[in-house]
């Protein structure tokens, strides 16, 4: 993969994944995007600012409105030799595409043994924490988590969100990329030359030794800062990035609970049937007599998300995450 | 089969009343509206300009998260409300609260979803205006919904649905139509064609003549107006409500309009359209034709306009009062409309953070 | 609840359920049917078979082939008055109407501070074990259960389905009415004019001692089957059948899994972020210190449904979940 | 904007150029296809009504799970294979075995699906054919993607896209058409129309005068065609191919024709429809027609029609002995192909599956 700019710069991971389309579409001509707005206008979220000026209309162009249609071209290109790269504009407004999403861009590998790859990436900005209205603030990893032949990935700091980015569009499967809204202005070092983490890799964001919080996405910022909050109050807490949600790094982060004998799962989305659900099914399969105390979820509540003036209650917050930690039947055992 | 086909097309162009400068338009097909309903439709453009401009400078001053205005477009918003009867249903777009507004809907309900309070801050059966749609397209399918419920029960209701021309292109507006068209479900489809969807023109939107041939590819008569001719719009509109009532079934009415702001505060319009394009519009401006035919027809004069514009101002005072109060929704609500008893879970969640309250008010 | 025809009978899933509809149009002229070919032919599965014939083309009717116009169509009818009840012919046939479900079904109470409510009930022949080909045998649950605002229930035998359909018809909530494909031709002694079950209680279907299996719709009768079996080798399996998915019956599951120390959840849809991590996840938080084992899951893999000649491999067989109880480390402690 | 709307506006009657007689019919639009490519068109028709029935009866064998016969609409299917050039790319439906087997995929390939071996027996790269696709209408934008792909590479390619009168109805029949207008994408867009989805008329799918009138609601030229007649339909498809491939964009073509089975041998049609229905169809049989149009011309004999059945009968027996031979899937199958790599969690999946057929294969 050549990478146009190496070196360390200081980039908004809005950025990043700006420099991520821009590289990609430099190092590879199949590579396409398109969507609603992200031709002059660069995407609400400005995401694809200067594609299309930089690469021309057949590389970044809008199209009509209708997300289905969107992905259903895509599946149709990514079979005919591109590496098309489509945004939704927000979380709800992928669900026109499920069934494109499910039924086919899911299945293509699978139903055609091989032959039909789908070499193609839908972009979602998604999740909450930026006072958007209804249907703009919706986690909805869930429902691509469930579905086999996707991979899904979410990006908690820039310089992950340029790698994941190139990894996902060089990946011969499709990927469900979700780009949480609410980190799209956060800033940081970032040395762009540097090797892109594989999807499928979590990754210990933060040692520590009394108990393990395990996030992904816009969760993760959540947890560094209450495991510092925690480090104040005298509580060593280890961080666990997931990055990629499928495939589920089930090594990095069994091995992170076992250190600890506690953990607790921080996430965005509702957490009935959700992939906290299936984080604490599986590390409790796998940790169980490791375990000092049940893992604990702190996650969104099973309701709508909340307008503005409500959501903070909505989203996992720092001290939702300590309370839970101080549950971990510190003295029961 | 296709015999009658062609009355399905709309008139190659749109249907215009008065004209730029106010003068009236000779039509074939529709009679001018009486001047009271000219009269009336003014008096609501006047406080529907008002009210835009209002929310918007709301936003400026934080009130309003964000407000996609109907600037220019408010004889699109006016007639769509105007042009029901008592008990027919609206169902307006996010761009739609000056058209809610006119149906008896408060303002300051209206705007609780952009200001961040609730979703929907209205009663959607005290006016029978539904909950404004953000997702685009997938309240046309309810509004047949709607309309097929009445007519099984034997009720006059006629609803009216809205969309915009980026909305015409999701799949939920060609089966909508389709619904209605084979139910013969009374349904008005108004596509308020404004040329842009955010950042994208028509253009790329579709390659049709215009966005009103879509009806005949479902039997249903599609028709063109000048969306910024109000008389125009009461007229076709008005004569499509009519129809819908007698049981003709549904109707597509494509109005030709711009949007004059950009899509939302938040947008930026100069990275995809000159200022030279806007000032075109200006001089169609809805208000200023509907006026100088009014004085023309010496149906207004200086003092009535006076009236008007006090009363707009009452209207926008009401707006920004509301908007400065600031409510502090209850938590409580979270949990309560989830279903119609909280679930075991729920119960369980709520008193997390009823707990959570109460320890931080114990500790304040 | 009027009910027709009291006293017991034998009969199908499909009967059940074909009478509950008709029970449930002749006690509320507000019920309406409607879907893809529920008229003159009765549906594919025969489930609305006779009520256009008995109730009328204003009662049950076909509509034009789209799933999104069926489910949008069916939210305005409920608002106004109607209790709409709607058929998606199979499983993924559901997914065209994903946004509708998710976007308006599951939330237009909250959105409306609970002044709309939706009456509705959508119907969804699902799952597999028939030797049907793709996109026929899809174990969709736990996208709806995922998504709050939505009740999820799926029977297990012709009694429930009888019950839970009379319930969801009369809920004035929307209800996702999960009909499990292979049992409907299974037979039962039925006494229609029995109490109904609420929706949100789980049944204990079977006493044990040693092990309790959790199941729901299609994998029911596959885990009695398995305790019959353990049975006679000597272990005591106790049998959950959670009918609801959503609400959750916390309090019998966990009873039951107390009960005994030992939990197995069976379940045929694929098991990443799914319901059954949803089981395990909330049982093991409430019951961690009575567990002796952790709980397994048999479920699908996580693949694309396969075809019909490899989907005997795919579906939580007999053997399989004895394997599991197996697994429930009886030595370890 | 619509001075030339009504060129997209479909003929009024279907363009039929040989009658149920065998009679040439004038049409000032199409050129009647010559000689050759209608001996070469009835040689298929021939083979493909003779693999249609061999289906048929290979379910009542239990060979075949299931079959959505498309017998009495073999014209269309030859038809959509034999205007394309190599490379251009067929999206067939369930019901299209027919088309996709004229493209040159094997039969007993093509039936995989239905036999349930596994979900698409063939290589879509092999003859540009994609897989049978189930959910309705989904395949379209598949097309316009495929279509747009070659476009942008500067590669003449066109595809060919059925669908159903039912499918028409989805929301993705909708986008499609729209998507491929905007692109200008070398689309042809065919809708069989046989008059049925599953069990409901078109007139409870549709109130359009006709399919075809959906095409100028996206700007997209619509036609009719009579689906029984070869000629008519190897003459209007062949032309759009042309014009697609010339850039000249998308084109939605209604052929009308008719189911003569049931919709699969598992469905029960006398429940929705009458005997005497179908029986009006016998006539205008695709095969008796052309046939007859033939021997008038003494493009066939006896003698020559022999030897097409029995080149359909060879061709029968092979896929009788293809579906009797059994094949028993390997089920690591299963887990090869969701990823080009299996994930680690689907890595422990397959070994536990071979765990069990290991204990398995102990215990034998
Ligand atoms: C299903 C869906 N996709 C995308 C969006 C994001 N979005 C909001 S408004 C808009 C443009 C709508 O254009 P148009 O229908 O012309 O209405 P207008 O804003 O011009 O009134 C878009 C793309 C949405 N709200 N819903
Ligand atoms: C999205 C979707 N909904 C429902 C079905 C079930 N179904 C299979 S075929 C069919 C009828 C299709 O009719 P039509 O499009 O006219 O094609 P035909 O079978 O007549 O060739 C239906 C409803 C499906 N396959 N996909
Ligand atoms: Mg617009
Ligand atoms: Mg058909």
């Amino acid at each position: 993969m050549t990478v146009t700019a190496p070196g360390h710069q200081k980039l908004t991971m809005a950025q990043t994944l700006n420099r991520a389309l821009r590289d990609a579409m430099t190092a590879d001509p199949a590579v396409v995007v398109f969507g609603e707005d992200v031709g002059a206008l660069g995407g609400v979220f400005r995401i694809t600012d200067g594609l299309t000026a930089e690469f021309g209309e057949d590389r970044c162009f809008d199209t009509p409105l209708a997300e289905s249609g969107i992905v259903g071209v895509a599946v149709g290109m990514a079979m005919n030799g591109l590496r098309p790269v489509v945004e939704m504009q927000f979380d709800a407004f992928a669900y026109p595409a499920f069934e494109q999403i499910v039924s086919h861009v899911a299945k293509m590998r699978n139903r055609t043994r091989g032959r039909v790859a789908l070499p193609m990436v839908i972009r979602v900005p998604y999740a909450g924490g930026i006072g958007g209205v209804e249907h703009h603030c919706d986690s909805s990893e869930a429902y691509y988590a469930h579905t086999p032949g996707l991979h899904v990935v979410a990006p908690a700091n820039p310089a992950d969100a340029y790698g994941l980015l190139r990894a996902a569009i060089a990946s011969d499967d499709p990927v469900v990329f979700l780009e949480p809204k609410k980190l799209y202005w956060s800033k940081e070092e970032v040395e762009l030359g540097a090797p892109v983490p594989g999807i499928g890799t979590a990754v210990v964001r933060r040692e520590g030794t009394d108990a393990t919080l395990i996030a992904y996405g816009p969760a993760v910022p959540v947890a560094l800062e209450a495991a510092e909050v925690a480090a104040a109050e005298g509580r060593s807490l280890q961080v666990v990035d997931l990055r990629s949600i499928v495939p589920f790094d089930d090594e990095t982060v069994c091995a992170a609970v076992r250190r600890t004998g506690r953990a607790v799962v921080v996430a965005e989305a509702s957490g009935f049937a959700s992939v906290s659900s299936e984080i604490v099914a599986r590390v409790t399969e796998r940790c169980f007599h490791a375990l000092a105390a049940p893992i604990r979820r702190v996650t969104g509540f099973d309701i709508p998300y909340p307008p503005p003036k409500l959501e903070h209650f909505q989203l996992p917050g720092v001290d939702r995450v300590l309370d839970a930690v101080d549950d971990l039947q510190w003295e029961d055992r | 089969m296709t015999g009658d086909a062609h009355h399905l097309l709309p008139s190659a162009e749109p249907v215009t009343l008065i004209d730029c400068h106010g003068r009236p338009v000779a039509s074939t097909a529709y009679a001018a509206p009486d001047a009271a309903a000219l009269v009336r439709a003014f008096a609501a453009l006047v406080t529907a300009r008002r009210l835009n401009d209002q929310a918007y400078a709301l936003v400026r001053q934080g009130r309003l998260a964000v407000y996609p205005s109907s600037h220019g477009q408010e004889a699109c918003q006016v007639a769509a409300a105007q042009v029901l009867a008592e008990g027919d249903w609206l169902f307006p777009t996010y761009r739609d609260t000056i058209a809610a507004v006119n149906r008896g809907v408060d303002p300051v309900e209206a705007l609780s979803l952009l200001k961040g309070d609730w979703h929907c801050g209205y009663d959607p059966y005290e006016h029978h205006v539904a909950p404004h749609t953000t997702p685009l397209a997938t309240q046309l399918p309810h509004a047949v919904g709607v309309a097929h419920a009445a007519r099984l029960r034997g009720e006059p209701t006629v609803v009216m649905a809205l969309c915009g021309d980026g909305g015409t292109s999701e799949g939920d507006f060609h089966e909508a139509l389709n619904f209605a068209a084979v139910l013969r479900a009374p349904v008005v489809f108004l596509v308020q064609n404004n040329e842009y969807a955010i950042s994208v023109p028509l253009a790329r939107q579709t390659a049709a003549p215009s966005l009103a041939y879509k009806g005949i590819g479902y039997g249903v008569p599609g028709e063109r107006v000048d969306g910024n001719d109000a008389a125009a719009l009461l007229a076709v509109l008005g004569a499509a409500v009519e129809r819908a009532r007698a049981g003709g079934g549904p109707q597509l009415i494509e109005a030709h309009t711009y949007r004059m702001q950009a899509h939302t505060n938040a947008d930026d319009a100069s990275r995809y359209r000159r200022d030279s394009e806007v000032a075109a519009w200006v001089e169609r401006d809805p208000l200023t034709r509907l006026e100088a035919h009014l004085r023309k027809r010496d149906l207004l004069d200086d003092a009535r306009l006076a009236e008007l514009t006090a009363e707009a101002e009452r209207v926008a005072t009401h707006l920004r009062d509301g908007l400065n109060r600031d409510v502090t929704p209850d938590p409580a609500m979270l949990f309560d409309h989830v279903y119609a008893r909280p679930t075991p879970q729920l119960a369980e969640q709520a008193a997390l953070v009823a707990d959570e309250l109460e320890r931080e008010g114990a500790l304040r």
